[in-house]
């Protein structure tokens, strides 16, 4: 090795150090949730790091909630959704991105629009729409209006919209209906933008409260978030150590899962090039 | 068989579902001939939420616990029917009697029965015996008029504790009620369809609550947030502190302190609001349900599950009785903090309520708010308050 | 080229685009079994024409013909063809294998039949051994070949090429173009190549259909394209470096054809047709010219020189030649070297002959072959 | 013309509809169906059981404009947008640009800046909540310890808005910076080696490579972050309930107050209808501009 | 080439990728003003030499000189040079002008001083009337162009080349490579650039470094490596097609060089040293192949032959010329047309001849030029 070898460079130093400080400001309110989950209730916020650490507040919050029927019911909501939305977000898209119809831009307009819609204030009319239609307090009730995404258009018309078209060509010369240039070449070269929506949408999804809450009776539908509101107690403030815990409990999976996967959901993203 | 559907909100942290559903199925197994389905809604305002939707989209709903004060608009929105049109024998009647008034007072508009009492709570002060002793008071005589509250506050006020904390935010109206009352003078009139903010008696209130912080300097300036305040007291940042009583199971759990629990201090008078929520029944049932569901709140409200409710989240037993069962008396013996809110249901007053009441409220709150973070002062923003009120009311007289 | 039916007859087709570009009334036939190569500039109709046999466009007007067969409202999947593409469009998640038989699987061709076809493309390719990469990891020459194995395993009689060499580099297509050669002879099918490089044209084509603007400019075999060129602009495009083309008002009277004015005409010299000579004295006409530079290529020297009133024209000398920028030349060729074309129109002045007796011979050199072995143009 | 060709054209014209139809369909169930009844509801008066409700006009858009409150919330809310849009993409953008640089433990500071992403907005306002607490709060504790005096953060109407957008930035910068990063893999790396070569530093080229290639995400990210700035108010429920004083009060917090504490959905109508039109027009406005600029893609 | 010191000096320099790949102790010397070419095959580290030249990667080991300044530890903006890049790197958000005086106005240069130069760049590359367009708007050609001028706006006395046609298509190379040629002449620049096309590398080098395996396998001017390859490998890699190369033996005996075993002989042969003949009779000898195919290019024709124990090999005869597939062929070369490798190392054997008399002519060409013409070599 050459002694002359460049120092290293003072800007990488930076970057470093600046990319890890934001990190840590970033992750620290999970951190502070993981401490105070692990302490004594009274004493969480003392910060006190010679205390002794405790898991009584994940017993606690474990036996207070049916979790595992939670999980569950939460996990087939988010499929639910998520399969709702790439079914109807793949065929809208793709008649977006590929037919010439009349009014096609307009009606695109229109899907847009949608996405300034804020679904919160239209809980009451929509609570009418699906007891109507009869889905009330079914996991399809709860995921219905969320299945037809103008977000999931969007992005899916533009991956679709950036496949060259002579893959579509070269597969209807071989052969193919419209579906199967669909089935067998957009979706499968959408699959990075796929992978990025799916990780959007379970996150959001996975986090819904409200809505659930209306549109469903029973603990056989209701999802993790309503476990988690019963530790929320607005007449008399929250137990910090205690809701620590189970908003541990409610991301868990997720979060786990995101760790496992982080590595393929981000390349996923990289390769998507959303723009 | 009669099928019932009761919404319930739960507002103190913890599992208290598997409570209500125990009192469900016990009521179940002893009317075999009704089918209830208590669906747990969230907080208040989820609950409320979700019996309007239900009830909009015309979905049967037969009763359901929500805010006490929330009566006017209840009937306003022509929702609810007064229990008088349900409650028709003699024995029903006398039931209707056996709760504590005070608690009955925020169900009445009218002269008719709208809301029976269920979760309910009132304001207590909790102290720190440690602090006191400390700062060398007695830690079994809690300071018991405003001008003792000032004195032990200002001995208790040093090394960066306070000596007091009043919540001003979530329900700042409602801490307000302590002080106006306290002082003499009740908020609103009894109809729900006048206010009286701009009294002098209240503006004095007002006038002494922020002068606990700018003044005394025994509480801290701006407003302070409800949802932390328990936290803050368990951990020895105030000594003593106002707050509901749905608070009791929680401080006892968390404090690791020796603590007290005393009625609110005196000024002209005693007294302090109460809280919480009521049973509705909504409009557009059956006889039958209805009857069911007077037998629902019947069962709920007796004096077993009375006492049980109250020992399982710090909320103060509806009837007398409740406090004569075995269960409840012997939580008593070990716990006599749990007594105080009883003895304080003597001079308890209703929780503030009128028509539109949302609106009145939220201008109260607002007003308060910006009398204690000094945006304001607080005779200048009772009367705005207050002018708010008056526009808002006009229509209701 | 032979007595039977065209294979395809493309009879009077348009495809207009807005704009006004695309393809006007162009009839082509196409014998079975032939190399056909569309050849033309940028923008010409190349694209439109092969897309229109594909059935990727409509015409507007004119009917296409495959076998005797109507197909001009026929979807692409029902013409019985196969189309390699210039980028080869290969799935990018599918692999090798995947690839190549993504049509048989389509048209639920047999298991097994599948898995003959495949192996049999695969080594026609020379991709043994790659199938189950991805087309990413794939080098040029290999996507190329499994483009063009995609396109064969069908076994439709005929296919379509879109410039499918043109993203290969110099030393790799020269490779290529061979292999696609001796498949199309191999497999007898009929391909219609489209290119803008005249080098692949003339060394691959049984046919050579230029176009421009649009409309044919001359079909033909490749040596007819180079040797008789119809007009200004075939001669100008075909050959690297390409003819020159001077106008007549330039050269000396005595090497004009007779009997036409020199102002209507255009007179070109092919680059390995001119003869370059330092010394004014050895030749007994020449018109002078100036070395603007030279490339030295290994086996031949290009020389660019500059002519009076003229673009300037290139010597093709074989070998290595030293000669430097400035010097100044004279230039000579054989008099059935010229081509002579009408300076409006463009068109070929066939019976345009000059005076001077051709001292160097022709170019075209006949060997003497078996008679079993018949050229097979 | 050929005809076949014009019937082809049909067809796919036809194609096109039925392959849209069914997320249409969902979509004016749920969200255009709702709120046109929205816009209707917003034209009556409220009812209640002494008055029902009657044909009001432009009523309810008036009484808006008369309300002072209304006037609070609004600003409340630009302010709000002012700071955390271009804040958050400022952040996000630099989370970007470390996420894809070559620094230690990469994997690790893209995992911390993505998980605020995926937590619930309510158990996050909880966190924070118990951050802010003067004295006892992180926040304090940190401050504290370089000094500063305890500050009363949410019960302040001078920081209470301030810690709001705080909690917003952190939320939503993550996402955005997925967005940025994905932007950023498409831009060639010798862009940056010729810009080097021809002596522009790293702050030159950042400033005028880098930040225009990336505008289309830019914009984006400004449509979407636009968006959520009055759709995300999760954490006012759990952190400042809009006060004190209203001064942390934003528009979709005061609809939902009226249409569901104060029983007056007709103004909330009027309200949410206010709020739709101006985020169509902005972001009208917005694509139209920009598109301008970045016509080279 | 001169006696002046080098302008660049690459001492000993190494740059290793994990995995092995990279240049390995390098040492290269450029003269002042001279254009210099990297030419090998893909992944012979022609592109790391040029970025460790440019500064964009940093040597492990050696050290580099410009202009006998030490600049192996100087970041790219301080090193005075520009660079073209394959890609070309045009900025797609600002317009052709501000492309090209991006690097002026980022050195903060006058105002005044940036328009000149800019006008002079723009009308020494011919880009008078472009210079409001983005790049999207301009053709292929045309953004090689902007490239070109970005990379001389500066007016560093070095400029780098990274492929910089192989982005356009054949005709365009050949009219850009004179283009690039001539402005490195008159500015007086030195030029490296690299490529892989050996046409290129041909035409427009005065020196060729040949490189393999991220070493230097020959060095020198263009007509050296054509006429006296190195090794086996520089005699494949230049020329196209590329020189044939047969185990020694396949010979006939009378051939061979003497005093060196057949077997650790390897000869090449160009293909336009090759004569074909159909009547074995009129050569006095000639080994025997097979014709497998031809390839018609106009000015000359590419005969493919098969002969016993080889790969095979090509013959370039000028003109047209007619031979079927099959035909049986006897070939012959001048004496001195041969080449001679070890089998083992590939390194030329320069003694060998053969003892056959030549009674063709060398194909090198000395023309008669005036002496102040002198050679530009
Ligand atoms: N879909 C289209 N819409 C409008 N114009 C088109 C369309 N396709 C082609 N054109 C125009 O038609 C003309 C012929 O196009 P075509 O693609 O056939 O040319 P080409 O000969 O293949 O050229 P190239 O060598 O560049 O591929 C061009 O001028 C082109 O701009
Ligand atoms: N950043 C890098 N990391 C690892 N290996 C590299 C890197 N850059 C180049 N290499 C390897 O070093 C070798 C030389 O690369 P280089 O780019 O110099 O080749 P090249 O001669 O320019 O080839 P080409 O003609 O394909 O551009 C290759 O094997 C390449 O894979
Ligand atoms: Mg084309
Ligand atoms: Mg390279």
């Amino acid at each position: 090795m050459s002694s002359k070898r460049r120092l290293p460079d003072l800007d990488k130093v930076f970057d470093a150090v600046g990319a890890w400080v934001l990190a840590i400001v970033w992750i620290s309110p999970l951190l502070f949730a993981t401490w105070a989950a692990l302490q004594p209730s009274g004493t969480a916020l003392g910060m006190d790091f010679s205390n002794p650490l405790t898991f009584e507040n994940f017993v606690y919050v474990w036996n207070a909630v049916p979790w595992v029927g939670y999980f569950t019911n939460t996990v087939v909501l988010v499929t639910l959704i998520l399969a709702g939305q790439l079914v109807l977000c793949t065929l809208a898209g793709f008649a977006f991105a590929r037919f010439e119809f009349k009014g096609r831009d307009t009606v695109f307009i229109l899907v847009l629009l949608q996405l300034f819609i804020l679904p919160e204030v239209l809980i009451v009319e929509n609570y009418a729409i699906v007891s109507k239609l009869g889905l009330f307090d079914t996991a399809l009730g709860i995921g219905l209006p969320y299945m037809a995404s103008a977000f999931g258009i969007f992005l899916l018309r533009q991956a679709f919209k950036s496949v060259p078209i002579e893959l579509e060509e070269a597969a209807r010369i071989e052969g193919c209906s419209w579906m199967g240039v669909l089935w067998k070449v957009y979706v499968p070269a959408a699959k990075p933008v796929y992978l990025a929506y799916a990780l959007v949408s379970i996150a959001t999804h996975w986090n819904n409260f409200l809505w659930p809450l209306i549109v469903t009776n029973s603990p056989d539908t209701r999802p993790l978030t309503v476990g988690l509101s019963l530790f929320g107690a607005p007449e008399t403030g929250v137990d910090i150590s205690v809701i620590s815990a189970a908003t541990l409990m409610t991301i868990l999976p997720l979060l786990v899962a995101f760790l496992i996967f982080q590595r393929q959901f981000i390349q996923a993203f990289l390769r998507a090039g959303i723009r | 068989a009669t099928e019932l559907t009761m919404y319930y909100p739960v507002a103190v942290g913890g599992p208290l579902t598997d409570v209500i559903d125990g009192m469900i199925d016990g009521f179940e197994s002893e009317h075999p001939d009704v089918k209830v389905n208590a669906i747990y809604a969230g907080n208040y305002d989820d609950t409320r939420l979700r019996a309007v939707s239900a009830i909009k989209s015309g979905d049967p709903a037969q009763l359901s616990v929500m805010f006490s004060i929330d009566v006017y608009d209840l009937i306003e929105q022509d929702l609810i029917v007064p229990f008088d049109d349900v409650v028709k024998t003699a024995e029903d009647k006398e039931w209707l009697n056996g709760f504590y008034p005070a608690l009955m007072a925020n169900g009445k508009v009218d002269d008719k029965t709208w809301g029976i009492p269920f979760q309910r709570s009132t304001i207590v002060m909790y102290y720190n015996k440690d602090m006191f002793r400390e700062a060398g008071l007695d830690p079994e005589s809690p300071p018991q008029t405003w001008e003792e509250l000032v004195a032990d506050g200002k001995a208790l006020a040093k090394d960066g504790k306070w000596g007091l904390m009043v919540p001003s935010t979530g329900y700042p109206y409602w801490m307000f009620q302590c002080f106006a009352v306290q002082n003499g003078k009740e908020l609103m009139s009894n109809d729900g369809t006048e206010t009286y903010f701009d009294d002098p008696a209240v503006v004095e209130a007002l006038e002494f609550w922020r002068g606990l912080a700018t003044d005394e300097k025994i509480m801290p300036e701006g407003t302070i947030e409800w949802g932390t305040l328990r936290q803050a007291f368990v951990q020895g940042q105030t000594a003593m502190m106002w707050h509901s009583t749905g608070n009791l199971s929680a401080v006892k759990r968390e404090a690791k302190f020796d603590f007290g629990v005393a009625m609110l201090p005196k000024h002209k008078q005693s007294g302090s609001p109460t809280g919480g929520g009521n049973f509705y029944l909504f409009k557009n049932s059956t006889d039958a349900q209805k009857e069911a569901s007077l037998e629902l709140i019947k069962y709920m409200t007796a004096p077993d599950r009375a006492a049980e409710w109250s020992i399982a989240t710090g909320y103060v037993g509806v009837t007398p009785e409740a406090y004569e069962t075995d269960a409840l008396k012997s939580y008593a013996a070990d716990f006599p903090q749990a007594l105080v809110a009883r003895d304080q249901l003597e001079v308890a007053i209703p929780e503030f309520s009128t028509y539109d009441t949302a609106r009145v409220r939220d201008g109260l709150n607002n007003a308060i708010q910006a009398a204690l973070t000094g945006e304001k002062t607080p005779k200048e923003a009772l009367e705005g308050a207050q002018a708010e009120a008056n526009r808002l009311l006009r229509a209701f007289h | 080229m032979t007595a039977q039916s065209p294979f395809i007859e493309i009879h009077s087709v348009s495809r207009v685009f807005n704009g006004g570009n695309g393809v006007h009334d162009l009839s082509i036939d196409i014998p079975r079994g032939s190399f056909v190569v569309l050849l033309g500039p940028s923008g010409c109709g190349k694209s439109t024409t092969l897309r229109l046999i594909a059935g990727l466009e409509t015409a507007d007007q004119g009917t296409i013909r495959i076998d005797g067969k109507d197909v001009t409202n026929t979807p692409p999947s029902k013409r019985g063809l196969s189309m390699v593409f210039q980028s080869y469009a290969l799935f990018p998640h599918l692999s090798v294998a995947e690839n190549i038989i993504f049509g048989l699987k389509v048209r639920k061709t047999d298991k097994s039949e599948i898995k003959t076809r495949l192996a049999e493309a695969l080594s026609v390719t020379g991709l043994d051994g790659c199938e189950d990469r991805k087309p990413s990891e794939l080098s040029g020459g290999q996507r190329q070949r499994v483009a063009l194995a995609r396109a064969i395993v069908a076994g439709h009689p005929l296919c379509l090429m879109d410039e499918p060499l043109s993203n290969l580099d110099a030393k790799l297509r020269h490779a290529v173009r061979k292999d696609i050669r001796d498949l199309q002879q191999r497999l007898g099918i009929t391909v219609v190549y489209v290119t803008h490089d005249q080098t692949e044209a003339m060394s691959m084509a049984d046919i050579v259909i230029l176009m421009k603007d649009g409309r044919i400019e001359q079909a033909g075999d490749p040596a007819e394209l180079y040797l008789q060129p119809a007009t200004a602009f075939a001669a100008g495009f075909v050959g690297s470096p390409p003819m020159a083309l001077l106008p007549a008002t330039a050269l000396p009277n005595d090497v004009l054809p007779n009997g036409i004015p020199p102002k209507g005409l255009t007179f070109g010299i092919r680059p390995e047709d001119l003869k370059l000579s330092t010394d004014p004295a050895s030749e007994a006409w020449g018109i002078a010219a100036t070395v603007t530079g030279s490339e030295f290529l290994g086996a031949e020297t290009f020389v660019y020189v500059s002519i009076a009133g003229t673009d300037g024209a290139t010597a093709r000398l074989p070998g290595r030649v030293h000669i430097s920028p400035g010097t100044e030349v004279s230039l000579s060729w054989a008099g059935v070297a010229a081509h002579w074309f009408d300076r409006e129109t463009g068109l070929r002045h066939a019976q345009a002959t000059t005076d001077i007796a051709a001292n160097a011979p022709s170019q075209t050199t006949e060997f003497q072959t078996s008679p079993s072995t018949v050229s097979t143009l | 013309m050929n005809e076949m060709a014009q019937l082809q054209k049909r067809r796919l014209a036809l194609y096109g509809w039925m392959l849209a139809a069914p997320a249409l369909a969902l979509m004016s169930l749920f969200a255009f169906y709702p709120a046109i009844a929205t816009l209707w509801h917003s034209l009556f008066s409220r009812g209640t059981s002494r008055r029902p409700s009657v044909f009001a006009g432009l009523d309810n858009y008036g009484d808006l404009f008369a309300d002072p409150t209304f006037w609070t919330v609004a600003s409340n809310n630009l302010i709000y947008a002012g700071i955390t849009i271009p804040v958050s993409i400022f952040f996000a953008l630099a989370m970007a640009l470390w996420a894809n640089a070559h620094i230690p433990a990469r994997s690790f500071v893209r995992s911390a800046y993505f998980t605020p992403t995926i937590l619930p907005m309510i158990a996050a306002a909880n966190l924070w909540l118990f951050f802010y607490t003067p004295d006892l709060g992180v926040i304090d504790q940190i401050t504290g310890f370089f000094g500063a005096e305890p500050t009363n953060w949410l019960g302040q109407p001078e920081t209470a808005l301030a810690s709001i957008i705080i909690v917003t930035i952190w939320k939503e910068s993550g996402f955005f910076m997925i967005f940025y990063l994905a932007a950023l893999q498409t831009i060639p790396p010798d862009l940056r080696e010729a810009a080097h070569i021809e002596g522009a530093g790293r702050w030159t080229y950042t400033r005028r490579i880098l930040l225009p290639l990336l505008m289309p995400t830019t914009i984006f990210v400004f449509v979407n972050a636009m968006i959520n700035s009055v759709k995300l108010i999760d954490h006012l429920f759990i952190l400042t309930k809009g006060g004190p004083n209203n001064a942390s009060k934003l528009i979709l917090y005061w609809i939902w107050e009226m249409a569901f504490a104060y029983f007056d959905s007709p103004h909330a109508a009027a309200m949410t209808i206010l709020v739709l039109l101006t985020l169509g027009i902005v972001a009208v406005i917005q694509f139209r501009l920009v598109e301008k600029r970045t016509h080279y893609r």
